[in-house]
């Protein structure tokens, strides 16, 4: 039975500095309003871990937040770039980011490992690729019955996952519809769960048919948080604010324009802590 | 009446042409995106989408900005997760054709979309593999899009992130692969298939006013022609005003200009 | 895009003696009328993989469609043995029948590895077990990061797998609702499929978001047989006949009785070819 | 009053009471599924059950006779893909308690529900696995509910489908299992946990009216008393009268004798 807590609770309690965390969302559902509380709690040393790590990451990075980013695709989908994960692995600003650096399948099939509480998982891939030679978590076992070799990749294991869904119900069961990515398997890989929600329903309505959903017991907090998503979006809430990705491009390109965006659109939001890591 | 249009629609066409009813294709945003949709409003209807983040026959109005729009999902058949999109529907051998494109492209189809520079210190960080490493290995076949230019079209990788036909053009068979690695290259200059003695691009076509020496100048490697180079079809009035309307619907609602 | 043909045409054209053959639904949507389709065409020398045997093979088995099985758990659910499995093992009627035998778990990988085109599936599983002593498609990997030992089975490849669900629509998508078992994986494992559905609909209104669909191009044939997983049940159709599944113990205790019934309700309808295999 | 009970009501009440509310159970058919929901209508409301068909957090009103009953499926909060229940939620550690039985356990609490006699000419032919062997590994605990008899309760198994303690207690640290193994046998006569030291099974409570001569015949290994052998707290009037309405609305529904 998760608590329900504010956001702010929600993160003080369960995020710790130097924790692996990942916050997940696939283009969909990204849990912003999350990451901007972890950036005005001045929570640092972290391994961000996500698939895309898309505007949020960018943010937090540029925040200070990251000692360590594990990723599979570091850009501004349909833009260009993400200029404050550029700047900090280009010129290592604010702090220099170590990369762990992955394939999709490989990043998907290691969240589905942790989920499935196994210590790796195997799948064809990097065939040909020179990620293997740049990324030593990458290796490899033989089929016992055909001889194949197969790549292998070690389970994630989040220490916190983080996720937004559309709602959850007062029991703290959580229901995602959509494009549903690799959350479920985030939260399940993970030691302890954070879900915002855009709302609490009495009942999710799921007719005991195949809804995903996250049981209570496999979640610790719930905080409530209507458009926590934006300007990513919530499938039967609000669209995705394709003009603030674009837009986006501008703010990160410059390192005075990013601070002055974090100062107004972040820690000047919800009575936030002294500042952020980089001020 | 001279029909007009510009290098990105000759583009965009060319790669539609490719496709066909029967495919079913792993879309990547940009012009792969214009590329499909275009196909399917046009010559192949019935040609079947499938994006990473998990939409399974999807059909979009407007062209989505990002992999994962609500689009892709509001019109899909069904949605899964992206675990099962990589393991069912991709590593399944499901799907026949991908797209892919990068920072570089060499001889061979060999991609990289990760850094220019040494990986460990690089001039650009790029944004890395995403679904395309095991879409180059996943796919029956694999259609390379980029726009021509020196800097891309390279002597040599600075990073191998995608399998082509491998870094002599014979390394897919050693790998074990059953799937064919790219069969066509579409840019703003060309057309490029694999020569099937040893696997290097050729020209085989030439878009309408593009000389050889343009290509040549572009390209960071000393290209092959076919022998018998042909021009490439110009747009026709029917593909060109589908592929407008689509940009048109939509630059209207992303309420900003669109991917090409 | 499938064919939609008769159920005994399906079977007809996708079903060759000497078949890996799997029938899926686990308790739920048993594909029960294309088993009695199997017996009525007199297929002989299959080999039957199924998690749960169940009255389905029960009934193939004494029909003598059988060489082999594969397979993790062999009764009939809440009633007890299955008498042709047992006379078939114990005392090789109507011919001895190979068993190559799993745990759920296993065999559950073993499907979902076959849909995602792997050639072996690993898992943390026969730990103590005699399991892996007797069936030498049991073996194991050693982890590249932990050095742990966990078991490996081979993917699971049928010839052909055959389900039955709710509907398809008119061009072949096929929507399965409830206990979901593990069709879907039986299916994309599978070299060829065939679905028998209780109706055809226009549209199976699935919205784009999460339901269970196979889409068109995985399946090869679709029979429409309205109460094909009788005396299973199928969610939103019709209930599971608990009556029968206890009826059965009798009728298949006694192999002349159990004859009389395959000629009565299986070799009479749908004016099945000359007679089942033991005849 | 004299409160009347038979030995079943007996069984499937004190395997009731070994579950609280903060539980997540496999449950299996037959009399553990009686003692989860028996235990879910009394003391602990708020149990989880989890079957292997699929069904998460499911309330049914009457017993399924089958592990994928329709009804499962309706009362659930949700039903998952029965690889991803192995996977996700077996595997993945989530599961508190899980019920297992057999035609046969051994001292150590191992199990075997797979031949009589011989492996590969068995005298009896039983349903095998099923989901055992890697529930007895997956779940915190494991609590075993067998009828008492000489051929059930055995010296040695004729074949090991689930692991217990292992056939000398002490195998299940060496195979680096961190999940428990079995912490309980409730039969029709007793109930029995392991020793701390050497993990063999031992009776800490005989049903009232069971006297230790009773086990012992019905025993196949020289069995152990704890040395504070208490009795078991006969069934409670609002326990058998929950059990009882259970069994009668079940019987009901599937217009038969139901389980037990």
């Amino acid at each position: 039975m998760p608590e329900f807590l504010s956001l702010a609770a929600a993160v003080s309690r369960f995020v710790r500095p130097g924790d692996r965390v990942a916050l997940e969302g696939f283009t969909h559902l990204i849990p912003f309003a999350a990451g901007h509380e972890i950036i005005r709690q001045g929570l640092t040393d972290l391994t961000l871990i996500r698939m895309t790590p898309d505007l949020i990451y960018d943010q937090m990075i540029g925040g200070g937040c990251a000692r360590k980013l594990v990723f599979s695709w570091g850009g501004n989908p349909g833009v260009g770039s993400l200029h404050r994960l550029r700047d900090a692995v280009e010129r290592g600003w604010p702090r220099p980011l170590e990369l762990e650096e992955h394939s999709h399948s490989a990043m998907a099939h290691a969240y589905a490992a942790g989920a499935a509480g196994m210590p790796c998982a195997i799948f064809r891939g990097y065939l040909g690729s020179d990620l293997p030679r740049v990324n030593p978590a990458i290796q490899s076992i033989v089929c016992p019955f055909t001889g194949e070799t197969l790549a292998a990749v070690a389970a994630l294991r989040p220490d916190v996952s983080i996720i937004h869904a559309q709602r959850a119900d007062r029991r703290g069961n959580v229901l995602i519809t959509g494009i549903v990515g690799v959350q479920k398997e985030a939260v399940l890989a993970a030691a302890r769960a954070i879900v915002t929600v855009e709302e609490i329903v009495d009942d999710l309505e799921t007719g005991g048919t195949n809804a995903i959903v996250l049981p209570s017991w496999t979640v610790h907090a719930i905080a409530v948080a209507p458009g926590g998503a934006r300007p990513s979006y919530a499938h039967g809430y609000y669209q995705r604010d394709n003009a603030f990705y674009t837009e986006w491009d501008a703010i990160a390109r410059d390192r005075d324009r990013f601070r002055r965006w974090v100062d107004d659109e972040v820690m000047r939001v919800g009575g936030g802590a002294a500042g952020a890591a980089w001020s | 009446m001279v029909v007009t249009y510009t290098a990105s629609e000759m583009m965009t066409v060319a790669a539609a042409r490719a496709l066909d009813n029967n495919d079913i294709c792993f879309v990547g945003i940009g012009l792969p995106s214009a590329a499909c949709n275009l196909a399917r409003l046009t010559h192949a209807p019935q040609l079947t989408l499938v994006y990473e983040s998990g939409t399974l026959e999807t059909k979009p109005q407007v062209l989505p900005l990002s992999i994962g729009d609500g689009e892709l999902c509001e019109t899909a058949l069904s949605t899964v997760p992206v675990p099962e999109m990589f393991q069912y529907w991709l590593q399944g051998g499901r799907i026949t054709v991908g797209f892919l494109g990068g920072a570089q492209v060499d001889r061979y189809g060999n991609l990289n979309s990760t850094v220019i520079g040494n990986y460990a210190r690089p001039t650009v960080r790029l944004p890395g593999s995403g679904g395309a490493t095991e879409i180059a290995t996943g796919c029956r076949r694999i259609y390379i899009v980029m726009r021509h230019g020196a800097r891309a079209f390279v002597e040599k990788l600075d990073f191998l992130t995608s399998l082509g036909h491998g870094p002599t053009g014979r390394e897919r068979r050693a790998l074990g692969l059953q799937t064919e690695g790219p069969t066509l290259i579409v840019t703003d200059l060309c057309t490029m298939r694999p020569n099937p003695e040893t696997n290097e691009f050729e020209v085989v076509t030439l878009h309408p006013g593009v000389s050889p020496a343009q290509v040549r100048e572009h390209t960071g490697w000393a290209v092959r022609f076919h022998r018998d180079v042909e021009e490439t079809l110009p747009p026709q009035p029917d593909e060109l005003s589908a592929l407008r309307d689509l940009l048109q619907r939509t630059a209207r609602a992303h309420g900003s200009a669109a991917t090409e």
